[in-house]
């Protein structure tokens, strides 16, 4: 891990030494275990903040958006996927940014971690090979990075950077095709068993809005839920407003989510919205044939339409 | 316990367009319950919160003085959603109404001076519920010299035509208006408002000045009442903030350590120096 | 003393007809006095293409029992592709809505050209019948 | 002050007897996480937690409350208040700094003029507060005058001294609402030994963070630059206010179909931009930055300035839940110690 470190920090005092860009957007240590965290670092003597674990949770695509700086960011798997549909949607022009990719084995699921240590104090945490190293005051356990992984990444098809400028690291080995075994079990159910599941995540929710300002594809300068002329969706956690607002927000994603799973890793209460957008990735794979994140000429499949698109849903009187 | 958040029924009286474009409008409200009335005892440069019923709340000053009893009027410019539901209803209707809340002008300690009331467009409101206020019979000769600088974009701009016009005819106050864009048919002075004011340069000795209009009024306007030497605690502001609960607990008014709602609007510009707050203009 | 009449239920449906076809289709088939449910209310839009998922979602909220969105047959278009986009929009939808529990019968898509009187009629007929065999709305709606 | 003593094993029945007469709000696990509910029987209820993942402060100040319903018809409006809950409430095993919060709460919506929803559940509420043993990484309730035994404000408050809980009486309250349990009395040497375990619990917890003499520094350096560069990497979501245990700002809001409506009051965050953002366009607080520090100078500055307490607690829910681990205590030390941004 650490010469993946310095290779970062190489690439990024190189970049801002010969003013290349303005800012290198990559992960410094948090002030709490199990946190990495965004930084932007903008003289080549600061690059030695950058560093690179198994905690870099956020998607850095979220901050390219609207900024007209050279940026440079370090970008795993799913921030590529995410850049690469900004750059489709032209919310940042290809040549703007220097993208450092970075091969990612995924990343560790910290509310997990604190509800199996249920409670108990952590006060440091050490990653090694294949496990980590949790240390606290009169405690010390090693868990298997494979059985903590965030749900996203346990079914990531594409670790390594679909697009990038620089490779730091090598790439690492890719798991089978698309799968949507949770959702396929979901669908499953009977129609009041979803609707049962669905509504107790909804009823959790507090509307902090955390999922959508995570979201790297969520950029609209006023939300639909923030426009109040019209006024389409009540503000209260009424729980039909809420349901709506996350129907609203995974179908504005449909055929663009590229499942880097940032919306569910930045909501507090840990609440199943990632299920809504893999649904419909899912039947955009399947009614259209597109995965999104994975080829800059292939056009979004809501932005296009075939002659022989499927008519099953179609009512025959 | 009295109940802050209720709003009290009113029905508008009359609808009256003040410009040629339509967007602000002079609304005439009277309480449907009497015992309301005398609950909404206020003074100029308070404010009440409307609750147009099905859309929302919203802050307006009161344009009408408390010397006429029996009726409220507010001047509604076309901005928002409560304000264009406002204007889509006509006389009859029922709307809510709250407060009233903030400190207003501090009449008392104008008594016995001069007294400039500097406007621009829609925020002139206010100020013209302390001109007829102030010049009321029994009000008259607390104070002693009355002068009224107001300017808006264009003479079809210019709000309260009567009020202007029965202030021009009386010799007790001097009433100096002025638009940024001449048109056919307009008499008065042409330049914008912190123009006039240097020109009409009132005397700072014994005098307070009071400044309400859109941001980049007041900024201009101030150096030239700093200028004409008028001392930082003898110009007061009314402050535009977005409000809602009027009553110093939602915090969306707060600057530095006051709340508009309820520490303002009105505050003199020494109070606003030494406030640490994001700029307000 | 007349058996008081119990009210018996009567689903609302909410049906987006676009202009150039459907609309036109439905008018057929009031010219030509063909029956149909009469629990449609029927909203003309420019185009099925038009149609907003919100809109959709804004009529379940407020206790619609069924909405119908109803375009021109493909390639009949009156705007060339509207019914195309909208086609590849309402596939999703259908299935999405099926997944967080909305029953099957609530939301219905189908094409009915001008010329098709007696179809649009039918189309009513069976949306009339399935939403009236779901009973009244419950999910997704919103309580003031 | 008197105490008493009840084991933990009767904490059960305790809140079963509870729960005949109040509606007892205590911590529940449930998803991975703690949360305040209101508890059925006394086993669904766990002391055994460090805090619960949103502070208890929307028992008191909800999320969305219905302030009035109207009625519109040819006469007029008819408008009215909600029916309230009548039974009394107890928050049980509630933390110091959430007490602290309600602290907070209390002075903002006890002024007058008073918030009537708030005040009418606040007065039939009893508080059992309930001492931490251990802190977990975000608390720094220490460096903000708190402590994790601090009982002031609970009327009653519970300290974890082995396989019993010493309970401190210390509101006349509190004493009424024991009343009815006929619980030990404390010997002497047993309350002296939970001051034992209270002293050891503060001296755990090193002050992180030195926010003596912040008022007049945050003032000095509120346009100094390094604002924007410690928020550059906020997201502007809403997690640190709504999980915060003393923020209080609402909005209200009027929801109707057709003649009828209401009038809800709805938590609102001043990390929004639509939070200052007037009708006819201009935004005093447009940027992120000035968002931010905002928050920061509400909890340190205004609120202290104008209430006389601090506006934070130290429960470090901000700092555990921040999506970009934006840490308030590293925050106060860069503008109060050292000057430079990391």
């Amino acid at each position: 891990m650490d010469a993946l470190i310095n290779r970062i920090r190489g690439i990024a005092r190189d970049l801002l030494r010969e003013g290349k860009v303005d800012v290198v957007i990559g992960f410094e240590e948090g002030t709490i275990p199990f946190h990495s965290r965004p930084c932007f670092v903008r003289s080549p003597d600061e690059a030695d903040r950058l560093i690179w674990n198994s905690f870099c949770e956020n998607n850095l695509a979220t901050y390219v958006v609207k900024r007209n700086e050279r940026m440079g960011i370090v970008a795993k798997g799913c921030d590529t996927r995410a850049l690469l549909e900004l750059i489709k949607e032209r919310q940042v022009i290809r040549d703007q940014i220097y993208i450092i990719g970075v091969p990612c084995e995924g990343m560790i699921d910290r509310v997990r971690v604190e509800a199996e240590l249920r409670n108990r104090s952590i006060q440091t945490v050490e990653v090694r090979e294949g496990t980590f190293l949790i240390m606290g005051k009169d405690f010390e356990k090693e868990l298997e990075i494979k059985e903590f992984l965030y749900p996203s990444c346990q079914v990531c098809t594409r670790k390594n950077p679909v697009i990038y400028d620089e490779l730091a690291g090598e790439e690492v080995e890719e798991s089978v095709g698309e799968t949507y075994p949770d959702i396929e079990s979901f669908e499953g159910f009977s129609d009041e068993k979803r609707w049962q599941y669905f509504s107790e995540e909804m009823s959790r929710c507090i509307r902090c809005y955390a999922c959508r300002n995570a979201c790297p594809l969520c950029y609209c300068t006023e939300c639909f839920v923030d426009a109040s002329n019209p006024q389409w969706i009540g503000k209260s956690i009424d729980e039909s407003d809420t349901a709506l607002f996350h129907i609203m927000r995974a179908f504005h994603l449909a055929g663009r989510c590229v499942d880097c799973g940032a919306c569910e890793r930045a909501c507090p209460l840990g609440i199943d919205i990632r299920k809504l957008n893999r649904k419909l990735s899912k039947d955009v794979l399947a009614l259209f044939n597109y995965k999104a994140g994975i080829s800059l000429d292939e056009v979004a499949p809501l932005a296009t339409y075939r002659p022989d698109d499927s008519e099953a849903f179609i009512l025959e009187p | 316990m009295k109940n802050p958040y209720f709003p009290l029924p009113v029905r508008i009286e009359n609808v009256l367009v003040e410009t040629e474009d339509k967007n602000i409008k002079t609304f005439t409200l009277s309480f449907i319950h009497k015992e309301n009335e005398e609950q909404f005892r206020y003074r100029p440069g308070q404010f009440a919160e409307l609750t147009v019923f099905g859309k929302g709340e919203a802050p307006f000053g009161m344009a009408s003085s408390p010397t006429q009893p029996g009726f409220l009027e507010f001047s509604i410019s076309k901005v928002g959603v409560v304000t264009n539901a406002l204007h889509q209803m006509s006389e009859g209707e029922i709307l809510g109404i709250r407060g009233p809340f903030g400190n207003g002008y501090p009449s008392e300690t104008f008594k016995g001076k001069n007294v400039v009331l500097i406007g621009g467009g829609f925020g002139f409101s206010t100020l013209r519920a302390l001109t007829n206020y102030m010049i009321e019979e029994t009000n008259r000769e607390e104070f002693k010299k009355i002068t009224v600088i107001y300017g808006a974009r264009r003479p079809g701009f210019l709000l309260y035509k009567s009020d202007l016009e029965t202030w021009q005819n009386r010799s007790d106050i001097q009433v100096f208006l002025t638009v940024d864009q001449d048109d056919i048919g307009w008499h008065g002075k042409v330049g914008t408002v912190p123009v006039v004011t240097r020109e009409v340069a009132p005397d700072a000795e014994n005098t307070y000045a009071l400044v309400c209009g859109p941001p980049a009024m007041i900024k201009y306007t101030l150096p030239v009442l700093k200028e004409l030497n008028f001392p930082n605690e003898r110009i007061f502001l009314s402050l535009e903030m977005r409000m809602k609960c009027g009553i110093g607990k939602c915090g969306r008014c707060n600057i530095g350590s006051k709340y508009v709602c309820q520490d303002g609007p009105v505050f003199s510009y020494a109070e606003i120096l030494n406030l640490t707050s994001d700029d307000i203009f | 003393m007349a058996e008081p009449k119990i009210e018996k239920w009567e689903p609302k449906i909410v049906a987006f007809l676009c202009n150039w076809c459907s609309y036109a289709g439905a008018d057929l088939a009031g010219i030509s006095r063909i029956q149909y449910p009469n629990n449609v209310r029927i909203i003309r839009v420019a185009c099925s293409g038009q149609v907003n998922p919100w809109f959709i979602l804004a009529n379940i909220q407020q206790g619609i029992d069924g909405v119908l969105i109803s375009g021109c047959h493909p390639g009949e278009c009156h705007y060339l592709t509207g019914n195309y986009r909208a086609r590849r929009k309402f596939a999703l939808l259908k299935n999405f809505l099926q997944f967080v529990g909305l029953e099957e019968g609530r939301v219905h898509f189908t094409w009915v050209s001008a010329s098709e009187g007696v179809r649009f009629a039918k189309v009513i007929e069976k949306v009339t019948d399935i939403v009236r065999s779901l009973g009244p709305a419950k999910k997704l709606v919103k309580r003031i | 002050m008197k105490a008493k003593i009840i084991r933990k094993k009767d904490i059960s029945g305790f809140l079963d007897r509870l729960i005949q007469a109040y509606r007892v709000y205590a911590p529940v696990m449930q998803n991975g996480y703690f949360l305040f509910k209101t508890i059925k029987s006394g086993s669904e209820a766990s002391l055994n937690y460090h805090n619960t993942k949103m502070s208890p402060k929307d028992i008191l100040f909800p999320q969305s409350e219905v302030l009035f319903r109207y009625q519109l018809d040819k006469r007029g409006v008819e408008i009215d208040a909600p029916a309230q809950d009548e039974r009394d409430l107890v928050i049980f095993g509630i933390r110091p700094c959430d007490v602290r919060g309600i602290q907070a709460l209390d002075k903002v919506f006890s002024k007058n003029p008073k918030d009537p929803y708030f005040e009418e559940r606040r007065n039939r509420t009893v508080i059992v507060g309930l001492g931490c043993k251990e802190n977990h990484n975000g608390c720094f309730c220490t460096a903000v005058g708190g402590g994790p035994c601090a009982d002031d404000g609970s009327d009653l408050f519970l300290i974890d001294i082995g396989d019993e809980y010493l309970i401190r009486v210390i509101s006349d309250k509190g004493e009424v609402f024991l009343k009815g349990e006929d619980l030990p009395d404390a010997e002497t040497q047993k309350i002296a030994f939970a001051a034992v375990v209270a002293e050891k619990a503060q001296d755990a917890l090193r002050p992180c963070v030195e926010v003596q003499g912040s008022e007049d520094i945050l003032t000095q350096r509120f346009n100094d630059p390094v604002w924007d560069v410690i928020s550059e990497k906020c997201i502007g979501c809403g997690v640190c206010t709504y999980l915060c245990p003393t923020c209080h700002c609402f909005d209200i809001c009027d929801e109707a179909v057709n003649k009828e409506g209401k009038g809800i009051r709805i938590w609102d965050s001043c990390q929004y931009p639509l939070f200052t953002r007037q009708a006819s366009g201009p935004n005093p607080r447009d940027t992120v930055g000035k968002r931010m520090r905002q928050r920061i100078m509400h909890k340190f500055v205004y609120f202290p300035d104008e209430q006389g307490m601090l506006g934070c607690t130290g429960c470090g829910r901000c700092v555990i839940e921040c999506p970009v681990n934006l840490d308030i205590r590293e925050v106060l030390n860069i503008l109060l110690r050292t000057g430079a941004a990391r």
